[in-house]
C-alpha cells in the first residue's frame, strides 16, 4: 500500500513541479543511454545537453517579447520500450514537454509509437530509428520528423556512397553486418544499390556479441570479392578490420556507418578504407573554425581533455545542432507551443551550424556529409557532399 | 503369493550386493529379512521396491513383474517402503507431510475426477474422509503430540515414525520397512513394535529388514537369513537364530549385535 | 574447402582456450561452492580493461602488465568473495542472482571509467606465422600456447599437491575433507580467488587479441558455462576440451551453416549432450 | 485468516477504485505494466517457487506468445482473444515438448536452467531471422486492440481493469493450485522428489504439469502485454527478460503466491522513481538485487509477512 501511495505522491509531485515554470520550455529526450545499444543515445545526450546549457547560460531566447529557458528531459530507457513509453508519457503528460529528441532504436521507437500516433499534433518527435523512415509522411504522423539522412534515394548518401566505390573499380563487395533492426533495412536498401551499379554483392550477418570473425571472414574471402563491407558499429569494427586485414583476407574496405579508427588502426595493411561520416572531426577542427569551437567547449564543458572523435559524428542526428535548429524554428515561428507552426518552420530551414541541415518534404533531414578515404599507410582525402 | 522374488541378482561393477535370492511373501504375514551390515538388505529392498533393476531374476508383484516400473506405479500397485534414513520434506509439518502422502488415496478414490477438486475442493466428498484418515494415521504412529510441528524440529524416532505413517497413508497391500528400529531407544522400539503390531490387525502386510534379531524375533512370522547378498536361512524365526550359518555370519562381525 | 575446415579447426581449437580458461573458473567454483559463478565474465572484463590500461596508459610492457592485470583481477576477486559470494556458499539461485546484481553494478562502472567508445590496445605481437598454408595471427598463437600452459599446470597442481588434493577431496565429500582438516572457509575462498585470477588471465589475454568494451564480460561468460558443462562440471581437462569443442564447432558450423545461428550450434550440441551424457563428455576421466 | 481475507477484501477495493483517484496516464500506465510483469512473475513462480524447478524458458513463453497471437490474428483471421488462446496452447505444446524432454531426462536445477535456457534461444534466434514471419529485429506494430463485451480496450483506464481482472485471476487459480492437493505434490517434488517417487507422486507428470500451466498463463500474459504495448520485437524473449521475472520473484518473495506481484511493481515502477543519471541507476539497481538476496532471502514480501507474524505473536 505504501508503494502506491509513493506512486501517487510522485505524480502529485510532478504535477505541481510542472505548474510554476512558464517560461520554460521543456526539451525531451528518449534514448538508451546505458547498455549494448547505447552509442548512438549516449551521444546524443551528451550533445543535446551541451546545447542546452550554452543556450541558457546566454540567457535564453526570445521568441517574441518572452524570453525562454530551455530544459532537458532525458532519462535512460536502457533499449527498454517499456520503459521509453512510460517515460514519453511522462513527458507529455507530467512535464508538458512538446518537443522530444530520439529515439535512436527501433525497437524503442515501435514501442512508442503507438501512443505518439494517439497524441499527433501535441508534440513532435525528431528521432533517428530506422523505423521512423517508414512512417514519416503517412496519416496520423505529423508529429513525427527523422534527424539522420536515409541511405537510399536521390540525396541518399548510401547510393553516392556507391557511386564512388564504382569509380574505384569495385566489381564484387561481400557484406558483414551484425543481425539487428537496423541490418535487416540496410541489406533491402544496399541490395538494389549494388546491384545497379553492377557491383555483385555477398552477403553475412552475425550475431551481436560476436568477436571472432575469422570463420565468416574466410568464408567470405572464398569468393574473392574486391571490398569488405563491415558494419556498423565500431564496437565490431575494430574486430573485424582487424581480423580480416593481420591475415592478408581483405585490403579494400568500404564502410556507410562507423569511424576511420579501425582503418588507422591497421593503415599498413589496407590498400583502400572508404567511409561515409557525418564529419571528420579531426580534419574539420583544423578547417572549420565552428568545429574548432564545438571541440573546446565540449572539452570544456565535460571537464575532460578526451574529444569523442569516434562517436561525435554521431551528434548529426537529435543532437547539438537540432537544438538550435529548434530554437531557431521557434524564432522563426513565433511561438514556442505551437507545434504544427514550429514544425513548419523546421521544414523551412537551412540551419547552417556544425552541419547544414534542412528538411526534404516527408520531414527527414538532409546534411552534408564526407566521403573520406583512406589509403595505405593513412594518408587521408575527405571529399564534402551536400546532397541536392 | 503377493510378492516373489525369483533368483535376483544385483552386482555393482564388480561386487555382487545380491546373490541369488528367492523368496515369497504371502497376504497377511511378517517376514523379517536380517543380516549383519553390508550383507546387501538395503539393495534387496530397493530391488524389491523397484528403485533399481536388478542385473538378473525377477520380482512378480501379484504375479506381474515389476522391476524396472517407476517408483510412484510401484507404490501405487500397493507396494510400498519407508526409508532407511528418514526421508522428509524439511519445510513442512508432520501433518502436512501425512497429506501429500494421500495422493494416492485420493487418486484411487476419484481418478481424473481429482481435477475436479481444483474448482471445487469438497468435489468427490473426498477431502473430509482423507483428512479424517490422515488424523488417524497421525494417531495410530503417535505422532499427535507433535503433528503441527516442522520436520525439521522433531526428534529421531518421531522422524522414523513420520516414515511409517506416510506409508501409510499410501494405503499399502504390503509395507517394506528399512531398518525401521535403528537408531531408536529401547522406549521408541517398544512403540514402534506397538504401532507395526496394530498394522498387522488391520491387514498390512509387512516386510521388515533390520540387523536386530531381537527385534524381528519378537515381530516376525518368517525370517530370511542374508549374508554376502545371498540367503543362508529361512524359517521361523527363532529356527533361523539358531541356525549355524547365521550364527557364523553374526559372530564373523559383532557379536554385541545380536 | 577442406583448407578452409582445416584453418577453422585450428581457429576454433585456439579460441576454445580462451572458453576454456574462464570454463575452469566457473568448473572449480561449482565444485567448491556450488556456485555457477557468472560474476566471472565481470572479472575478465576487469582483467581485460587492467591490461589495456596497464599498457596503453601506464606504458607498461605486456608481459609485465598481464601477470599485474591478474594480479588486480584477483584481489578485487578476493573483496568480491569476502563481501559477496561468502554469503551464497552453495545456494545456486541466489549466487546466480547476486553474480547477476554484480553484473549490472560493474558494468556501469566500467562504462562510467571507460565510455563506451571500444578500446583496442596496441599491437603487442603484430604479424602472422605461416605453416603448411595457413595463416595464423603470431599473438593469437602465444595467446594458444600460454592457456594450455596454465590450464594443464592447473591440472597438475591439482593432482600432485596436497591443496590440489585436498580440494578434490573436498569436490568429493565436504563432510569427510573437513574431518580429514581441510579449512572448508579458507579452501572455497582461494578457489573463488584463483577462478577470478583465471578470468582475469582469460581477459588479460583477450584483450591483446580483441577490442574491448563494458559488456564483454557477460557475453563470454555464458560461453564458458556452456564449454563447462559440455565436459562435464568438475572436469579439469574436460573444461580445456569442452572449450576447444565449443570453438570448434562455432568456427565449422558457420561455414556450412548460417552464421546468424552461429549461437544455436554450441546450445544444441550441449542440450544433446546433457540429454544422452548427463555427467558430461569426460565424466569419469576425473 | 480472517484478517487475511479482510486485507485482500480491502487491497481489491483500494485497487478497483485506483483510477478514480489517479488522474495521472503515468502511474496508471507503470501499474498496468506492473499487473502484466506480476501476472507473468506469478506464473513463473509456480514452475520455480513451488515446484523448485528455475526454467529459464518462461521469457520465450511470453514473446512466443505474442507473436502466436498476432500471426493467427493475420494468417487465421480470428479476433484477438481467440488468437490469444491460440497463442497459449501453441506455448502449451511446446511447453509440454520442452518439458518432456527435460523431465524425462531427468534433468534438474542448473541443468534444467541451461537446457530451457537453450530452448529459449532458439526461439529467440529463430524469430530473429525469420524475416517473412516475424519481420525479424524490426519488429511488428500492432494496431489492433482487443473488444470485451463491445468494448474497444484501448485507453490506460479499460487496460488497468483489464489487466487488473487478468492478474486476479491469475492469483486465485495459482492460489487455488497451490493450496490443492497438486500444490502439495508440488511441495514434494520442490522438497524430496525422490521421497515423492516413493509415496506415489508421479514426478513427472506433476513437473510437467507446474510447467505448462505456468508457461500457459505466461502465453496469456505475453499476449495481453504486446497489445498493451502495441508492438512485438525479439527483446521479448530475450535472457535478460528471463533474468528479470527471476529478479521479480526473488525481490518479491517465493514462498507465497500473490508476493511476485510486489517484486513486479518495484522493478517496473523503481526506474520511475529514482532519478539519477543513467549509469548511476544501473549501479542503484544491481545494488538492490544483491542486497535483498543478502539482507532479505524471503523477498520483501516474505521479510515484512514474516515481521508481523513475529510481531502478532509477541
Amino acid at each position: 500500500m505504501k508503494l502506491k501511495i509513493g506512486l501517487v505522491a510522485a505524480a502529485l509531485a510532478a504535477a505541481v513541479g510542472t505548474a510554476q515554470a512558464q517560461d520554460v520550455v521543456k526539451i525531451g529526450q528518449i534514448e538508451a543511454q546505458t547498455g549494448t545499444l547505447a552509442t548512438y543515445g549516449w551521444m546524443g545526450h551528451q550533445g543535446a545537453n551541451m546545447a542546452i546549457s550554452e543556450i541558457n547560460a546566454a540567457g535564453g531566447f526570445k521568441v517574441g517579447a518572452k524570453t525562454y529557458k530551455l530544459e532537458l528531459i532525458s532519462p535512460d530507457t536502457r533499449a527498454n520500450p517499456q520503459d521509453a513509453l512510460i517515460q514519453l508519457k511522462s513527458m507529455l503528460e507530467q512535464q508538458k514537454a512538446k518537443y522530444v529528441f530520439g529515439p535512436f532504436l527501433t525497437n524503442v521507437f515501435n514501442g512508442i509509437e503507438p501512443y505518439a500516433t494517439q497524441n499527433n499534433g501535441k508534440f513532435l518527435l525528431m528521432g533517428g530509428a530506422t523505423a521512423i523512415h517508414a512512417q514519416l509522411g503517412t496519416p496520423n504522423r505529423d508529429y513525427l520528423m527523422r534527424t539522420w539522412n536515409w541511405d537510399a534515394g536521390a540525396s541518399g548518401f548510401g547510393q553516392l556512397m556507391v557511386d564512388y566505390l564504382k569509380k574505384q573499380g569495385a566489381k564484387k563487395a561481400a557484406m558483414i553486418f551484425q543481425n539487428d533492426a537496423f541490418t535487416k533495412v540496410a541489406v533491402d536498401i544496399y541490395t538494389p544499390i549494388f546491384k545497379q551499379a553492377g557491383i555483385e554483392l555477398a552477403v553475412e550477418l552475425f550475431e551481436p556479441g560476436t568477436k571472432d570473425f575469422s570463420a565468416p571472414l574466410a568464408k567470405l574471402a572464398a569468393g574473392k570479392p574486391d571490398y569488405l563491407f563491415p558494419g556498423y558499429t565500431d564496437a565490431v569494427l575494430y574486430d573485424i578490420v582487424r581480423q580480416a586485414t593481420e591475415t592478408g583476407l581483405f585490403k579494400n574496405f568500404f564502410l556507410v556507418r562507423g569511424s576511420m579508427a579501425p582503418g588507422l588502426k591497421n593503415k599498413d595493411l589496407i590498400e583502400n578504407y572508404i567511409a561515409y561520416l557525418p564529419k571528420y572531426f579531426e580534419q574539420a577542427e583544423k578547417t572549420e573554425p565552428k568545429v574548432k569551437e564545438f571541440i573546446a567547449k565540449y572539452k570544456a564543458f565535460y571537464k575532460t581533455n578526451d574529444f569523442p572523435y569516434d562517436q561525435a559524428p554521431l551528434c548529426s542526428s537529435s543532437c547539438y545542432d537540432h537544438v538550435y535548429m529548434l530554437v531557431e524554428a521557434m524564432k522563426k515561428a513565433g511561438t514556442v507551443d505551437d507545434v504544427a507552426k514550429v514544425k513548419a518552420a523546421l521544414m523551412s530551414t537551412t540551419y547552417n551550424g556544425l552541419w547544414n541541415i534542412r528538411y526534404d518534404a516527408t520531414g527527414e533531414a538532409v546534411f552534408d556529409f564526407d566521403v573520406l578515404h583512406m589509403r595505405k599507410g593513412g594518408a587521408i582525402s575527405a571529399t564534402r557532399v551536400h546532397p541536392k | 503369493m503377493l510378492l516373489e522374488v525369483r533368483k535376483l541378482t544385483k552386482r555393482f561393477g564388480g561386487l555382487t550386493a545380491v546373490a541369488d535370492v528367492s523368496f515369497g511373501i504371502t497376504k497377511g504375514e511378517i517376514v523379517g529379512i536380517f543380516g549383519p551390515n553390508g550383507s546387501g538388505k538395503t539393495t534387496l529392498l530397493n530391488l524389491v521396491a523397484g528403485l533399481m533393476p536388478p542385473t538378473e531374476g525377477d520380482v512378480l508383484w501379484k504375479s506381474a513383474p515389476i522391476q524396472g516400473r517407476p517408483a510412484h506405479e510401484v507404490a501405487a500397485s500397493g507396494l510400498v517402503k519407508t526409508f532407511q534414513n528418514p526421508q522428509l520434506f524439511a519445510e513442512l509439518t508432520v501433518l502436512e507431510h501425512v497429506h501429500i502422502a494421500a495422493h494416492l488415496a485420493l487418486k484411487r478414490r476419484l481418478g481424473w475426477r481429482r481435477l475436479a477438486t481444483l474448482l471445487d475442493p469438497d468435489a468427490g466428498n473426498a477431502s473430509g474422509a482423507l483428512n479424517e484418515r490422515a488424523e488417524q494415521i497421525v494417531r495410530l504412529c503417535r505422532l499427535d503430540a507433535s503433528r503441527d510441528r516442522l520436520a525439521a524440529e522433531i526428534s529421531y524416532g518421531e522422524e522414523k515414525m513420520l516414515g511409517v505413517a506416510m506409508a501409510l497413508m499410501c494405503q499399502p497391500e504390503l509395507l517394506l520397512l528399512d531398518e525401521p528400529a535403528s537408531g531408536l531407544g529401547a522406549a521408541e522400539i517398544e512403540n514402534l513394535e506397538a504401532v507395526l503390531r496394530d498394522l498387522k490387525q488391520h491387514g498390512t502386510t509387512l516386510c521388515i529388514i533390520d540387523h536386530k534379531v531381537g527385534f524381528l524375533g519378537r515381530l516376525a512370522d518368517r525370517a530370511i537369513g542374508l549374508h554376502h547378498g545371498a540367503k543362508i536361512a529361512e524359517g521361523a524365526p527363532d529356527e533361523v537364530l539358531r541356525n549355524p550359518d547365521v550364527v557364523m555370519a553374526y559372530l564373523g562381525h559383532s557379536r554385541d549385535r545380536i | 574447402m577442406g583448407q578452409l575446415i582445416l584453418g577453422q579447426l585450428l581457429n576454433g581449437a585456439i579460441l576454445g582456450t580462451l572458453y576454456g580458461i574462464i570454463a575452469l573458473g566457473v568448473t572449480l567454483t561449482f565444485g567448491i561452492t556450488g556456485i555457477v559463478n557468472f560474476a566471472l565474465g565481470v572479472f575478465m572484463m576487469l582483467g581485460a580493461y587492467a591490461a589495456w590500461y596497464f599498457t596503453d596508459v601506464a606504458g607498461l610492457p605486456y608481459p609485465l602488465a598481464v601477470p599485474c592485470a591478474v594480479a588486480a583481477t584477483a584481489l578485487a576477486g578476493l573483496v568480491a568473495d569476502q563481501a559477496l559470494f561468502r554469503f551464497t556458499r552453495n545456494n545456486l539461485v541466489n549466487g546466480l542472482l547476486v553474480s547477476i546484481g554484480m553484473i549490472a553494478v560493474m558494468e556501469s562502472v566500467a562504462l562510467l571509467i571507460f565510455t563506451s567508445t571500444p578500446k583496442e590496445m596496441h599491437r603487442v605481437l603484430p604479424g602472422v606465422i605461416e605453416v603448411a598454408g595457413f595463416v595464423l595471427p603470431k599473438m593469437k598463437v602465444a595467446v594458444f600456447g600460454l592457456l594450455l600452459t596454465v590450464i594443464l599446470a592447473t591440472y597438475a597442481a591439482l593432482t600432485r599437491t596436497w591443496i590440489g588434493r585436498a580440494a578434490y577431496a573436498y569436490a568429493q565429500n565436504p563432510e569427510a575433507a573437513a574431518l580429514m582438516g581441510v579449512r572448508t572457509e579458507r579452501l572455497q575462498t582461494g578457489v573463488v580467488v584463483y577462478s577470478t585470477a583465471l578470468a582475469g588471465l582469460g581477459g588479460a589475454l583477450y584483450a591483446s587479441l580483441y577490442s574491448l568494451e563494458p559488456t564483454l564480460g557477460s557475453l563470454f561468460v555464458l560461453k564458458a558455462v556452456e564449454a563447462a558443462i559440455l565436459a562435464g562440471i568438475g572436469s579439469v581437462l574436460g573444461s580445456l576440451f569442452g572449450g576447444v569443442i565449443l570453438g570448434i564447432t562455432e568456427g565449422v558450423g558457420s561455414i556450412y551453416l548460417p552464421l546468424a545461428f552461429r549461437d544455436v550450434y554450441g546450445l544444441v550440441f550441449l542440450v544433446a549432450i546433457l540429454l544422452f551424457k548427463p555427467a558430461g563428455l569426460f565424466a569419469g576421466r576425473k | 485468516m480472517n484478517r487475511q481475507a479482510a486485507f485482500f477484501a480491502v487491497t481489491a477495493v483500494v485497487l478497483l477504485l485506483l483510477p478514480l483517484v489517479i488522474k495521472s496516464d503515468v502511474v496508471m500506465t507503470i501499474l498496468v505494466f506492473a499487473w502484466l510483469q506480476g501476472m507473468l512473475a506469478v506464473s513463473f513462480n509456480l514452475i520455480f517457487g513451488f515446484t523448485g524447478q528455475l526454467s529459464m524458458f518462461h521469457a520465450a513463453a511470453f514473446g512466443i506468445a505474442g507473436y502466436a497471437t498476432h500471426l493467427s490474428m493475420q494468417y487465421l483471421g480470428v479476433g484477438y482473444w481467440t488468437g490469444t488462446v491460440l497463442g497459449a496452447l501453441l506455448v502449451s505444446v511446446l511447453s509440454v515438448i520442452v518439458g518432456t524432454i527435460c523431465f524425462r531426462f531427468r534433468l534438474k536445477e542448473f541443468y534444467f536452467a541451461v537446457v530451457t535456457l537453450a530452448f529459449s534461444e532458439v526461439a529467440r534466434i529463430t524469430v530473429v531471422n525469420w524475416n517473412s514471419v516475424t519481420n525479424g529485429t524490426l519488429g511488428i506494430n500492432l494496431q489492433e486492440k482487443p473488444w470485451l463485451f463491445g468494448f474497444k480496450v484501448d485507453d490506460t483506464v479499460s487496460w488497468y481493469y483489464l489487466s487488473l481482472v487478468a492478474l486476479a485471476v491469475t492469483l486465485l487459480v495459482c492460489s487455488r493450485v497451490v493450496h490443492s492437493w497438486m500444490g502439495r505434490c508440488f511441495s514434494a517434488i520442490r522438497l524430496n522428489d525422490e521421497l515423492g517417487d516413493t509415496l506415489g507422486i508421479n514426478v513427472f507428470r506433476y513437473k510437467l504439469a507446474a510447467f505448462v500451466v505456468g508457461n500457459f498463463i505466461a502465453a496469456v500474459a505475453g499476449s495481453l502485454y504486446a497489445y498493451y504495448l502495441g508492438s512485438l520485437e525479439p527483446g521479448f524473449l530475450s535472457i535478460d527478460a528471463s533474468l528479470g521475472i527471476v529478479a521479480m520473484v526473488l525481490l518479491g518473495g517465493r514462498s507465497s503466491v500473490a508476493a511476485p506481484v510486489v517484486g513486479a511493481v518495484l522493478l517496473v515502477s523503481l526506474p520511475h522513481l529514482i532519478h539519477f543519471s543513467a549509469e548511476v541507476r544501473s549501479i542503484v539497481y544491481g545494488s538492490i538485487l544483491i542486497l535483498t538476496i543478502l539482507l532479505m532471502p524471503q523477498g520483501i514480501y516474505g521479510s515484512i509477512a514474516s515481521l508481523l507474524r513475529k510481531r502478532h505473536a509477541s
